[in-house]
């Protein structure tokens, strides 16, 4: 019988943690309680809550700081298009090889840039997803400049109706979603992820002790943009049409995402949902003045970075000592009351 | 008036806490030495002097004035210029260069060009050299020099001695004695105890961020320091 | 006793400093070896040679009779080698005990599970237990160089470097210091310890190496070397009369 | 004969890479500021260049007495006000609000003047070109913007080497700290650097505007090619950003003579290459 315990949890991670799983309930039901709109604007916040807890692990975990995440985006979107509509494959298949594809192909762009340091690593991610662009751009097979549609045929593969194919793609997008927050969650639990936290607060005392910092770095690195593909060939499905420009947007699939993960608090797991929904909430009240919100969103981040770097949710945590998604651990030992 | 005082001066690093409490005065023309072990705060102490750390106002008086929330370059210009650890020449400045950098402020004074090369004629001879080209011996007295380019009142010296070779800091210490023989008054932090007693009129040696013992060096006896300092 | 450690010929420059000039050093199994030298001498180099965290550029590092010249510090580390840094490198965002656990997963070969009574121990050993679940960036700078020694111990390491972890303590502290390394180096650990204290050296140390400019000056029984005049000379800047 | 061309082409459009590149290397080099916002400060300028011209009727290039010194302050106090604050602290901080403000000039140009292209008219001159023996055509505008480039960096070169602010540059970028207690006011410093960068980056928007058209939106590429010649270049020295301007427009006029749709690409490609084989360019800084 051991002495020696050791507790993962919090009270407030066992009090949130049914409150969320209602609130997951309760958004799976959605389709029948809301309209398509809601189901829509739902979805979009699904998947961009799974791009920025990706980014969040990337830069606010791994200290990886890519402004070109939407490499893998694209990749993933152009990946599931050429499968389901050169190839042949059928739409469930084809989205499940579209991720690792994506992290395939990370594997070398992993060893190009890793070679850069910091801010030259953050210029040389941009350049590759431009250059991934430009590479879309050119090959007659993916469309050119034009880019690629999904046929009729190969939607209708995911329902026959128009408004069942909404719903089965809004579950879709909330699954999704709670799969990327697992894989994160998970890895953050794990071994890799008492590495990556090692590593982010000292790079030499980690290698002292064991660590591996290139292995965790390039696995963190890999399994984020498998992740992000996956995402990416999700985010299309559902726009039904993919473009250069579109795919690999930086502005859709990486400023904002950085703004959300800024916002809401790098390097924490409850971060990118608070900034997602700051984000989400702006653009919707502030729908009416066209692109404004974008231009408070920009000052805010600014306003963020310089008073408050732990971000909004660095300022409840800190005040309130919270922690909902608890990745830490309590070491108990008999004579140690807690 | 002291040319110097701190009152009750504390620093940090973040969370932590280097010094507490530190009384100290150094008085126009004095040579004083602080002494003690690794990470006793003898540095931290010239960097708060310097500016490089924040304080309060009224923990540093110098010329009966509070300045300790003064900046770095602001302290240049009343009259405090340092001698860095490790000497932090810039590399891609010539020693020249590196020397008529320290009169950036442009402070009146005896000091110029010609006088410091006076007092270091090996650095006329390698004027035009990147300070990296220099022996350890010949960048310490470049950083000297560099110093003393501001026309300092008070100078702080921190480990002149450091990594140099015994003749090369016996040297450096005849030199020292012509500028505290032209009025300059001095603060050295060294961990070569004989050599920072030959050189100052009183000592305090630091503990823990505390002073420990301060002293007229005169007749003080040395073995004693040495073992309090060595616990030999 | 077998070597455990050998260093041979090893030289690092930094462009036209020379920050380990020919270091030759062979140490023992069990063996308690202290370093001393005046700040900047090359005695952290010389650790950071022998642990990977800098590269030789030239000559051999050999470990338990392999070469590991070419191995990274991480891979060093599993082999079993434990260090603490001078200036204390804690995982500011993590407990102390999480800090141990990374030494002892990955430097020590354990699962988590399995490490829980060893983390547990050397929390104990060195007096961090009360500390075990506040974060490392709460603690004073006496307890990070603590943190320091146990979370290299939590590797559970042959051979421990340890790094002027004695600086600023009191003359109590220091004694509780040095009689936690003895009960270490009794198990059978072997020690290469480098500090300005040298009264807690030799109450653990059974041989001094002496350094200066990047190279050792001289090496023996601690008392002999103590005593040497060229030592006295260049350590404390007593002039040999 | 084509070939020459080719090279010819691309080292005069270098020079415009080069003079994008110089406000980016110098509060890179002298303060280690990556300034995401630096594309859309270049746009910025345009706009403002645009504004005088419509407002007072001067020509673009006359329109400079005005905008230069307009955007000297602005430089001034976007370092003094805002950008000294991100520089404590690591990467993210002058990233993220460099990025913050990017996307502020980009929206508040897209509210202010819409979508559309605009284009500076500077008149004849854009189009005139020489006749070099092997009929190969260069256009006089290009020469020109490529002198301005030298030029540029000339003068830069004469203020780092020869003045005594020059030398502060010089010597806060070795060790800012260390140029502190040596009585260097760093925020002034600073903050005059990048009002230095602001005139030579308002100089290359106007130059750029004359001969290409630009929109709000314009922003991110000219950022991306200045970086390429930056870090092409290495920090070593300025003329090392001319090269790197050099290498890239020389890549690209490869890549547009092989097929136009690869202009781009090949710059790219060419910039990664370069930067796996040398990941600090190719004149880098000695020490950093």
């Amino acid at each position: 019988m051991s002495t020696v315990q050791v507790a993962r949890s919090t009270r407030a991670s066992r009090i949130f943690t049914p409150l969320a799983l209602v609130v997951l309930l309760a958004l799976a039901t959605l389709p029948y309680w809301g309209g398509p709109g809601d189901m829509r604007l739902v979805a979009e916040m699904a998947y961009y809550l799974a791009l920025a807890m990706l980014w969040n692990l990337l830069a606010g975990y791994a200290g990886l700081v890519s402004v070109g995440q939407q490499a893998y985006v694209g990749l993933g979107a152009y990946a599931f298009f050429y499968l389901t509509g050169s190839v042949g494959m059928h739409v469930y298949p084809a989205m499940a090889l579209a991720g690792p594809i994506a992290g395939l192909i990370s594997i070398p762009v992993a060893f190009a840039v890793f070679r850069l340091r910091g801010h030259y690593f953050a210029i040389g991610t941009w350049v590759v997803a431009e250059s991934f662009a430009l590479g879309a751009s050119l090959i007659e097979e993916l469309g050119a400049g034009s880019g690629m549609s999904l046929t009729p045929k190969i939607v209708r593969q995911v329902a026959s109706s128009r408004s069942d194919r909404e719903t089965v793609e809004y579950w879709m997008s909330l699954g999704i979603c709670v799969i990327v927050f697992a894989v994160v969650y998970l890895i953050l639990r794990s071994r890799n992820g008492l590495a990556l936290t090692a590593i982010r607060d000292s790079e030499p005392a980690s290698s002292s002790l064991g660590v591996n910092v290139f292995r965790t770095k390039l696995f963190i690195y890999v399994a984020t943009a498998a992740c992000t593909g996956l995402v990416g060939s999700l985010i299309f499905l559902q726009k039904l049409r993919l473009s250069p420009e579109a795919g690999f947007s930086i502005n859709d699939w990486t400023v904002v995402v950085i703004f959300m993960v800024v916002v809401g608090g790098i390097g924490t797991i409850e971060g990118p949902i608070i900034g997602m929904l700051i984000y989400i909430i702006l653009r919707e009240l502030l729908a009416d003045f066209g692109s404004f919100y974008l231009i408070l969103m920009g000052a805010i981040a600014v306003l963020i970075m310089l008073k408050a770097p732990g971000g909004v949710w660095g300022l409840i945590s800190h005040r309130y000592g919270l922690q909902l998604f608890p990745v830490g651990r309590r070491l108990i030992l008999d004579k140690t009351p807690k | 008036m002291s040319l110097l005082a701190t009152h009750q001066l504390s620093a940090f690093y973040g969370d932590f806490q280097a010094l507490f409490g530190i009384d100290l005065t150094v008085e126009e023309g004095e040579t004083v030495a602080i002494i003690g072990a690794n990470g006793a705060g003898k540095t931290t102490c010239l960097r708060a002097v310097a500016g490089a750390l924040t304080t309060e106002p009224n923990m540093i008086e110098f010329d009966g004035k509070p300045i300790g929330h003064r900046t770095p370059h602001d302290m240049v210009r009343v009259g405090i210029a340092m001698v860095p650890e490790g000497r932090r020449l810039f590399p891609s400045l010539t020693v020249e260069e590196n020397l008529l950098l320290g009169a950036h402020s442009g402070r009146p004074g005896p000091w110029t060009l010609e006088r410091v090369y006076g007092l270091f004629p090996v650095l006329k001879d390698l004027h035009h050299l990147p300070a990296p080209a220099l022996s350890g011996g010949q960048q310490q007295m470049c950083a000297v020099g560099r110093a003393l380019m501001s026309n300092p009142r008070l100078l702080l010296c921190d480990e002149l001695s450091l990594g140099l070779a015994p003749v090369i800091i016996q040297d450096i210490y005849t030199c020292l004695e012509a500028i505290t023989d032209e009025g300059t008054t001095v603060v050295l932090v060294e961990q070569d105890i004989n050599r920072a007693l030959d050189a100052s009129s009183r000592f305090y040696c630091f503990q823990e961020g505390r002073i420990a013992l301060t002293a007229p060096t005169d007749g003080f006896d040395r073995d004693k320091i040495t073992a309090a300092y060595f616990g030999l | 006793m077998p070597t455990l450690l050998q260093l041979d010929q090893v030289s690092k420059s930094y462009g036209a400093l020379q920050a380990a000039d020919q270091l030759v050093l062979s140490v023992e199994e069990g063996e308690a070896l202290a370093v001393i030298g005046p700040n900047g001498a090359g005695k952290s180099t010389m650790f950071n040679l022998i642990t990977g965290d800098v590269r030789a550029s030239s000559g051999t590092v050999r470990f338990k009779g392999d070469d590991i010249t070419a191995l990274p510090a991480h891979a060093r580390a599993r082999l079993g080698m434990g260090r603490s840094y001078q200036i204390p490198h804690p995982f500011a965002n993590m407990t102390v005990y999480e800090n141990l656990l990374v030494g002892a997963i990955f430097g020590g070969h354990q699962t988590e599970r399995e490490s829980y009574e060893s983390c547990a121990e050397v929390l104990k050993i060195t007096g961090l237990v009360d500390k075990a679940n506040v974060p490392a960036r709460t603690l004073t700078l006496l307890q990070r160089k603590r943190l320091e020694l146990a979370r290299a111990l939590a590797t559970r390491p042959n051979l421990l470097l340890l790094d002027e972890i004695a600086g600023g303590l009191t003359e109590h502290e220091c004694a509780e210091l040095v009689k936690t390394i003895k009960a270490i180096h009794a198990q059978g650990t072997t020690i290469i310890w480098i500090e300005h204290i040298v009264h807690a050296l030799l109450s653990v140390a059974s041989r001094l190496v002496v350094m200066n400019f990047g190279r050792m000056i001289a090496e023996g029984d601690p008392h002999a070397v103590m005593n040497d005049a060229q030592v006295r000379e260049v350590y404390m800047g007593i002039p040999a009369s | 004969m084509e070939w020459l061309n080719v090279l010819i082409q691309g080292s005069l459009l270098g020079g415009l890479y080069a003079l994008f590149a110089i406000g980016l290397s110098l509060s890179f080099g002298i303060m280690r500021l990556v300034n995401i916002a630096h594309g859309d400060l270049i746009v910025l300028c345009a706009y403002v260049a645009l504004i005088v011209v419509q407002g007072t009727g001067l020509d673009p290039v006359s329109s400079l007495i005005i905008v230069l010194p307009v955007m000297f302050v602005a430089g001034y106090l976007l370092q003094r006000g805002l950008l000294n604050f991100t520089l404590e602290g690591g990467l993210l901080p002058p990233l993220l609000v460099t990025f913050g403000i990017s996307v502020i000039i980009q929206n508040a140009l897209l509210l202010g003047f819409g979508a559309y292209t605009h284009r500076l008219q500077q008149g004849a001159i854009e189009t005139q070109s020489l006749v070099l023996p092997g009929d190969i055509a260069i256009g006089v505008y290009p020469v020109i913007i490529f002198a301005v480039a030298v030029l540029s960096i000339a003068g830069l070169q004469l203020l780092f080497f020869k003045t005594k602010i020059g030398r502060a540059f010089r010597a806060a970028s070795d060790d800012a700290d260390t140029a502190e207690l040596m009585g260097i006011n760093k925020r002034h410093l600073f903050a005059l650097a990048m009002a230095i960068a602001m005139i030579f980056t308002a100089l290359a928007a106007v130059l750029f505007a004359i001969r290409t058209n630009f929109d709000p939106a314009s922003g991110p590429t000219r950022l991306i090619l200045a970086f390429e010649a930056v870090i092409i270049g290495g920090l070593g020295s300025m003329w090392g950003t001319l090269i790197g301007g050099m290498i890239l427009g020389i890549a690209q006029a490869v890549g547009a003579a092989l097929s136009p749709t690869w202009q781009i690409l090949a710059g790219h490609l060419a910039f990664l290459v370069i930067l796996i084989i040398l990941p600090s360019g190719l004149f880098p800084r000695t020490r950093d």
